[in-house]
């Protein structure tokens, strides 16, 4: 069947010359995810340093840091951080880290790298989409980071942005004004950025899968993104028209957050009849499936790195794909478990209790189907797999906290203070960021063509996994003591004790962070003088081990798409090259199976 | 531990396999006709499944808004009711009118793209499509001006100021839509026009028509 | 590497649970009359959630410990029951677990949160605002006056906006900075918030409510313990957060009557 | 333009940007010699309202700083022989010349109470807001925008460095912290030469000109009054005030 564009054929895209077309606005999906890693490398180095000068701070709240009002010199008049300067940090940290990295990095990076070569497809069907969709997160960023540019500094509402707070404007605080907009500004052209990028896995997903490519013949990794893509497409849809909406309400005079008859600075202000909860509801209709949007992704290369290094296949592929598509579903109905004490019918705090409950179910199994699968594999110790298996503790660690925080009597307790911090720092935060760390040293030799250092590697994985524990899980001990997140100093009488376990965590922080730069140092070192990879370094089955070179040709299978013949995870078998099978090599396996 | 022997290696075929008019989008034609076996070569063309993405992607940020309003409304007590500009009804018929122009248009091209007998050129209905749609968003700045002349502004009530990002929003995915438009018949004059992106516009337009009409049911029914 | 990796899991686990055992870190004593089931409710899950946490590590790194080994010639095993085996045990007890939770919680919950204040609660309101809690008392007529936000001037300690010239019910209502309260009366608080969205904890009262402007809520409880604690701010409102709190004290009703006449003589 | 005579053109650029140099080195110099005063004093008249205690239990620290004194608001304050503290004067009509000041005064915060609670400044002066205490405040005045002063919101740690400020139009600004939300003061912003009374009730405007001019007194609960006076040349005028208790 033929149809007019056969005119266009000869027109197509051979690969760009110019530096400009390859390097910059490249259309090419792994130009895109390595632009998308390299912005998620500056946005999380600008995270962690912003978290440094927090920890500092709540540690000793009157140091001076030397060379601070350089940053600020209003924040931070004789290098003191002022209380205003420490929430606009928090903030900035907040969103930078939700947003620009836990978002971007194992999500938009890894997943427009990969995808389309897992599918074996030669490129996203919707490229120039691809490239805006980098591009436009870029902007997103640079409007985020102009916010400390702007008089009175970016906003201090929290990444949550709660209205009023973030809706009445500059008599609300510093920050208020110019930088909630600039905030809200970012957040709608991230959330576009997002959807365009979502738009393209979804249907990279459903139409440019080669032949043979059956859904359950999809890594792992794939589904993750896949079904990260279509919470993707639902949040970041909700969350785009309430920033807009919060911007109207800045600077247009409506009200849709902002209720009647406030009064700030002894000025009654002018806005009528809005609805704060409102906001919350919006925001969180988002704020729970964003948790995911991190997270799953992460659920996935842990998945997919571990298969490898275990030299087996999951217990159950299909259990663990179903329990991600539950954790998504389940996810959209759980978000009021941020608002047990908000004021929200005390009844509906009960009524989101349970899905919140009830959403360890799945998250349990996929911890068990990993924990399963080591049983009776042949694990091999290499960084990557070392993150892998680090995630899995974090991922318990975090996850168990959960238990209390889906309990609205609890909640009384713990809502808002240092347990919550805990809580998603390691679920979410920590637990990504070793997905992203263990997805790195798995895939840099194929997207740079070259190893990592070992050695380097493993001594980042020790002090980041120590670390972690050592700043996270007193955030608990914290929590129960009833310390307040959100504080810059500790003034209670009550919270007075508890500031030599901040300092411990400051300490801890500081040599965490520390820990990064030698990652960052091994990328770099790496990047240009690391050993020469071999195309298929880990043995392992997927297609992007199959492309005829390393890193891929810009096609990515250099003019033929492979053909797909066995499920993704062909380990622990006896294969013609060794104990595994590649998902296009035609030959009959032998295997543990699958059961289904 | 089971050890199974394997199938033979399964490679899954079409139970029914579908006409195929187009060869997808992306660089699809990099990769020579010999070389490219999808595993759903049957299935619709990646425009076609991207535009319905789209589309659910866009119910769910006028569904959010939707919910919004129905939330403002239900706590307030300064929720004040008008009478929507007339004009929108004629608008309404002006955008439903666009879509029939637009269908017209599609399937003239289809019947040019299938060799059919009749190569009439489509670009007439294409154009009256245009112009509808630049005359809808013409009449929703005239129902702007109506009701700014009534002293209803965007920040005079909750009422009006949904009446204005809802009818914005939609406005600004719709010229979204005119911008596709503009794009196929570009194609269509260079001879690059692909079945899926005429197919994929239309359908956009079409969910732009029905979006409207739900909004002018939401906008009749609660401000 | 795995074997100390291994090691460093258990012992992770182990010091990380030290602590909660030990009640290093715990909730400040309960004053209140309902704060019994969320304490309950509190050990019960901290039970079940840490040992499934120490289960997970130490079968975690135990599995790490002794499958990184290279075993030649042997065959890729099977965890016994497969997949199956641990879905189902994932729905028998992590399910029944948090169904179970979830029920007594929802209980414990319900009975602090869907059970109205007795008739004879004592009101008290309290309004938040950048960055301090003031408190009024309706005085001896037992009404409070309306509030007017434009009259509302901190300059002239006129917090709430009463106009006390106009307003007979505002004439007698005691507006103080600190809240005291009887021992064993059980307290109707009506929350108000002056400007943004606030929060009124007190975490040995068991009592966490958010302020929601243009929202007036109530919530209502019971000391039992006489002492001083405080009142903090838990939702972010701003540069002074932080710092934002105000002292609660729990005195004897002769004590309370007195502190209350001393307040009223000050407006 | 001269696009003719680039040469002629530059010359004339010149010629009056020397002209401009010279008329901002010399222009203040040309001032009359401003060494006249107008003193006098406020009092209030009939019984001075009941000033509200302040009840700091929120801030410890504050409670401590005020252990020995029992603070309350400072609206009104009298003092001796009904004089009334804080009432500002300064010249509201028949200035000709504007005044230059150099002091830069000083807004400190101290035992969570603004000191002075009024603080008198000319347009355009540089004044310093310091702290002495051991608790952060924040530093948010209140002006009204269209005056064209910029709102600001500041916090001072304790031991931060002052911050320093000026107002760009004439207006009575009210500052208040929202720390410590019972702390309020104003920055009197006005034009040419001002004094504010103390405890007393007197005060001295210093360094006016002679000439004809309006005095006008200004006090945050009771408003204004104006009186007309005459300054001779290094010569000394009197404009007492009463205001009148509501």
């Amino acid at each position: 069947m033929h149809d007019m564009s056969a005119h266009a054929h000869v027109a197509h895209h051979a690969p760009p010359t110019s530096f400009i077309r390859k390097h910059i606005f490249s259309i090419d999906h792994k130009v895109i995810g390595k632009q998308y890693y390299g912005l998620a490398l500056v946005a999380v180095f600008v995270g962690m340093v912003l978290s440094w000068l927090m920890r500092l701070h709540l540690g000793w709240a009157n140091l001076a840091i030397p060379g601070l009002h350089w940053l600020s010199s209003t924040g931070a008049p004789g290098d003191v951080m002022t209380p205003e300067y420490y929430l606009q940090l928090m903030t900035m940290h907040g969103t930078i880290m939700v947003f620009f990295v836990l978002t971007t990095a194992p999500f938009a990076a890894f997943g427009n790298y990969f995808l389309p070569i897992q599918v074996g497809a030669e490129d996203m069907p919707f490229p120039h989409f691809n490239m805006m969709s980098f591009w436009v997160t870029f902007v997103a960023f640079l409007v985020l980071i102009a916010s400390f540019f702007v008089s009175d500094g970016p906003t201090l509402g929290g990444w949550t942005q709660y209205a009023p707070l973030s809706a009445v404007g500059a008599v609300a605080g510093p920050g208020q004004g110019m930088g909630v907009v600039l905030w809200a500004a970012s957040i709608a052209i991230f959330c576009v950025g997002q959807l365009l990028g979502s738009l393209n896995f979804i249907t990279t997903t459903l139409n440019m899968r080669t032949k043979g490519m059956s859904l359950w013949r999809m890594p792992l990794t794939t589904w993750g993104w896949f079904i990260t893509s279509v919470m993707g497409l639902t949040a970041f849809a909700v969350l785009m028209p309430a920033c807009i909406l919060l911007i109207l309400d800045h600077v247009a005079g409506t009200s849709f957050f902002v209720a009647s008859n406030l009064v700030l600075n002894d000025q009654l202000q002018p806005h009528a009849g809005g609805s704060t909860l409102l906001w919350q509801h919006l925001f969180w209709f988002f704020g729970h499936p964003e948790v995911y949007i991190a997270i799953v992704p992460g659920m996935g290369i842990v998945s997919h790195v571990l298969v490898a290094n275990m030299r087996r296949p999951m217990l159950s592929h299909r259990v663990l794909v179903y329990s991600m598509g539950a954790l998504a579903v389940l996810s959209y109905m759980v978000y009021g478990h941020h608002m047990f004490v908000s004021g929200m019918n005390p009844v509906s705090s009960i009524a989101f209790s349970f899905p919140t409950l009830i959403i360890t179910i799945p998250s349990t199994i996929i911890v068990l189907i990993w924990i399963g699968s080591l049983y009776g594999s042949r694990l091999r110790i290499n960084t990557a797999s070392l993150f892998a298996l680090g995630m899995i503790s974090m991922f318990i660690s975090g996850g168990v906290s959960g238990f209390f925080l889906a309990q609205p009597s609890l909640d009384i307790m713990l809502h808002a203070t240092y347990f919550v911090v805990g809580h998603f720092h390691l679920v979410m935060a920590v637990a990504a960021i070793f997905g992203i760390f263990s997805g790195t040293y798995f895939w840099f030799p194929k997207m740079f063509g070259r190893m990592m250092n070992e050695t380097l590697g493993k001594i980042h994985f020790w002090l980041t996994f120590v670390g972690a524990y050592c700043i996270f899980m007193p955030f608990h001990y914290l929590g129960l003591a009833g310390n307040v997140r959100r504080y810059q100093a500790f003034v209670d009488d009550y919270l007075q004790p508890l500031i030599p376990v901040h300092r411990f965590i400051t300490v801890a922080a500081l040599v965490t962070g520390a820990a990064q730069l030698i990652f960052l140092y091994n990328l770099i070192h790496s990047r240009f003088g690391g050993e020469k990879a071999p195309d298929n370094p880990w043995q392992a089955t997927s297609l992007e081990w199959a492309t005829p070179t390393t890193p891929p040709p810009y096609d990515n299978f250099g003019g033929h798409l492979p053909t797909v013949y066995h499920d993704p995870y062909q380990y622990g078998i006896e294969g013609s090259t060794g104990d595994y099978v590649m998902q296009n090599s035609p030959e009959k396996v032998q295997s543990v199976g699958e059961e289904a | 531990m089971a050890t199974t022997v394997h199938e033979p290696p399964r490679i899954e075929q079409p139970s029914q396999p579908r006409r195929v008019l187009d060869g997808g989008g992306g660089h699809g034609n990099l990769i020579p006709p010999q070389g490219s076996l999808r595993a759903v070569e049957y299935a619709p063309p990646p425009a076609a499944t991207g535009i319905w993405v789209g589309i659910a992607a866009i119910s769910m940020t006028f569904a959010a808004l939707t919910s919004a309003l129905v939330v403002r409304r239900g706590g307030a007590l300064d929720w004040r009711h008008f009478t929507i500009p007339s004009i929108l009804y004629l608008n309404t018929l002006v955008l439903i009118a666009s879509s029939v122009t637009l269908e017209i248009a599609r399937r003239r091209v289809a019947g040019f793209m299938g060799l059919k007998a009749e190569v009439r050129s489509p670009a007439r209905w294409l154009y009256v499509t245009l112009a509808l749609g630049l005359l809808f968003v013409a009449g929703q700045y005239v129902a702007w001006r109506q009701l700014s002349a009534q002293g209803l502004y965007l920040a005079s009530n909750p009422s009006s100021s949904f009446f204005y990002v809802l009818t914005a929003a939609h406005a600004l995915h719709l010229l979204g839509g005119l911008g596709g438009l503009v794009r196929v018949m570009r194609k269509l004059g260079n001879f690059s026009l692909r079945r899926s992106t005429l197919d994929a516009t239309s359908r956009y337009w079409h969910f732009m028509d029905v979006l409207w009409v739900y909004l002018l049911v939401l906008i009749w029914a609660k401000l | 590497m795995a074997k100390i990796f291994a090691v460093t899991i258990i012992v992770i686990a182990i010091l990380s649970a030290i602590p909660i055992v030990r009640h290093t870190w715990w909730l400040p004593p309960d004053v209140s009359t309902h704060g019994q089931p969320i304490d309950e409710q509190m050990s019960e899950t901290m039970a079940e959630a840490g040992l499934s946490f120490l289960a997970a590590q130490i079968l975690l790194a135990i599995f790490i410990w002794k499958y990184s080994k290279p075993r030649p010639g042997e065959k890729i095993k099977n965890f016994p029951g497969g997949a199956m085996g641990l879905v189902i045990a994932a729905f028998l007890l992590v399910g029944t677990e948090v169904l179970a939770l979830g029920a007594f919680g929802a209980k414990a919950w319900a009975s602090i949160y869907l059970t109205p204040p007795s008739p004879d609660a004592m009101p008290i309101q309290v309004q938040a605002g950048q960055f301090a809690f003031y408190f009024r008392y309706p005085g001896p007529d037992g009404k409070f006056g309306p509030l007017h936000p434009d009259l509302i001037s901190e300059a002239n300690e006129n917090f709430f906006g009463l106009d006390t010239t106009h307003d007979a019910a505002s004439k007698d209502d005691i507006v103080t900075a600190e809240m005291a309260i009887p021992v064993n009366r059980e307290i109707h608080l009506l929350m108000h918030s002056k400007d943004l969205g606030h929060s009124f904890y007190v975490p040995e009262l068991r009592v966490h409510q958010d302020f929601v402007p243009g929202l007036d809520l109530s919530i209502h409880f019971t000391a039992n313990k006489i002492g001083k604690y405080e009142i903090v701010c838990t939702q972010l409102c701003g540069l002074g957060h932080y710092n934002m709190k105000a002292y609660l004290e729990v005195m004897s009703q002769e004590d309370f009557d007195s502190w209350l006449k001393r307040q009223a003589a000050l407006q | 333009m001269n696009a003719h005579h680039p040469q002629k053109f530059a010359a004339a650029m010149l010629v009056a940007i020397l002209i401009c140099i010279g008329a901002v080195l010399v222009g203040p110099k040309v001032n009359a010699a401003a060494d006249g005063t107008i003193t006098g004093s406020v009092k209030l008249n009939g019984t001075a309202p009941h000033m509200k205690g302040i009840d700091m239990s929120k801030d410890p620290y504050c409670v401590k700083a005020n252990a020995n004194n029992a603070p309350k608001l400072e609206n009104v304050v009298v003092g001796s022989g009904g004089g009334l503290e804080n009432v500002v004067l300064y010249i509201s009509e028949g200035l000709t010349s504007p005044t230059e000041s150099t002091a830069v005064q000083v807004f400190n915060q101290k035992n969570c109470m603004y000191s002075p609670h009024v603080l008198a400044m000319d347009v355009g002066e540089t004044f310093k807001v310091e702290t002495s205490d051991n608790t952060a405040h924040n530093i948010h005045p209140n002006p009204n925008p269209m005056t064209g002063n910029i709102p600001w919101n500041q916090s001072q740690p304790p031991g931060a460095p002052p911050v320093e400020k000026s107002w760009k139009a004439p207006e009575f600004i009210e500052v208040k912290c929202n720390i410590h939300p019972w702390m309020h003061g104003w920055f009197a912003v006005v034009k040419g030469p001002y004094a504010t009374t103390d405890a007393d009730g007197n005060y001295t405007i210093k360094d006016v000109p002679a000439g004809n001019y309006t005095v006008t007194a200004w006090q945050e609960v009771y408003g204004k009054q104006t009186q007309k006076v005459t300054v001779a040349a290094g010569g000394s005028a009197k404009a007492d005030f009463t205001f009148q208790a509501k």
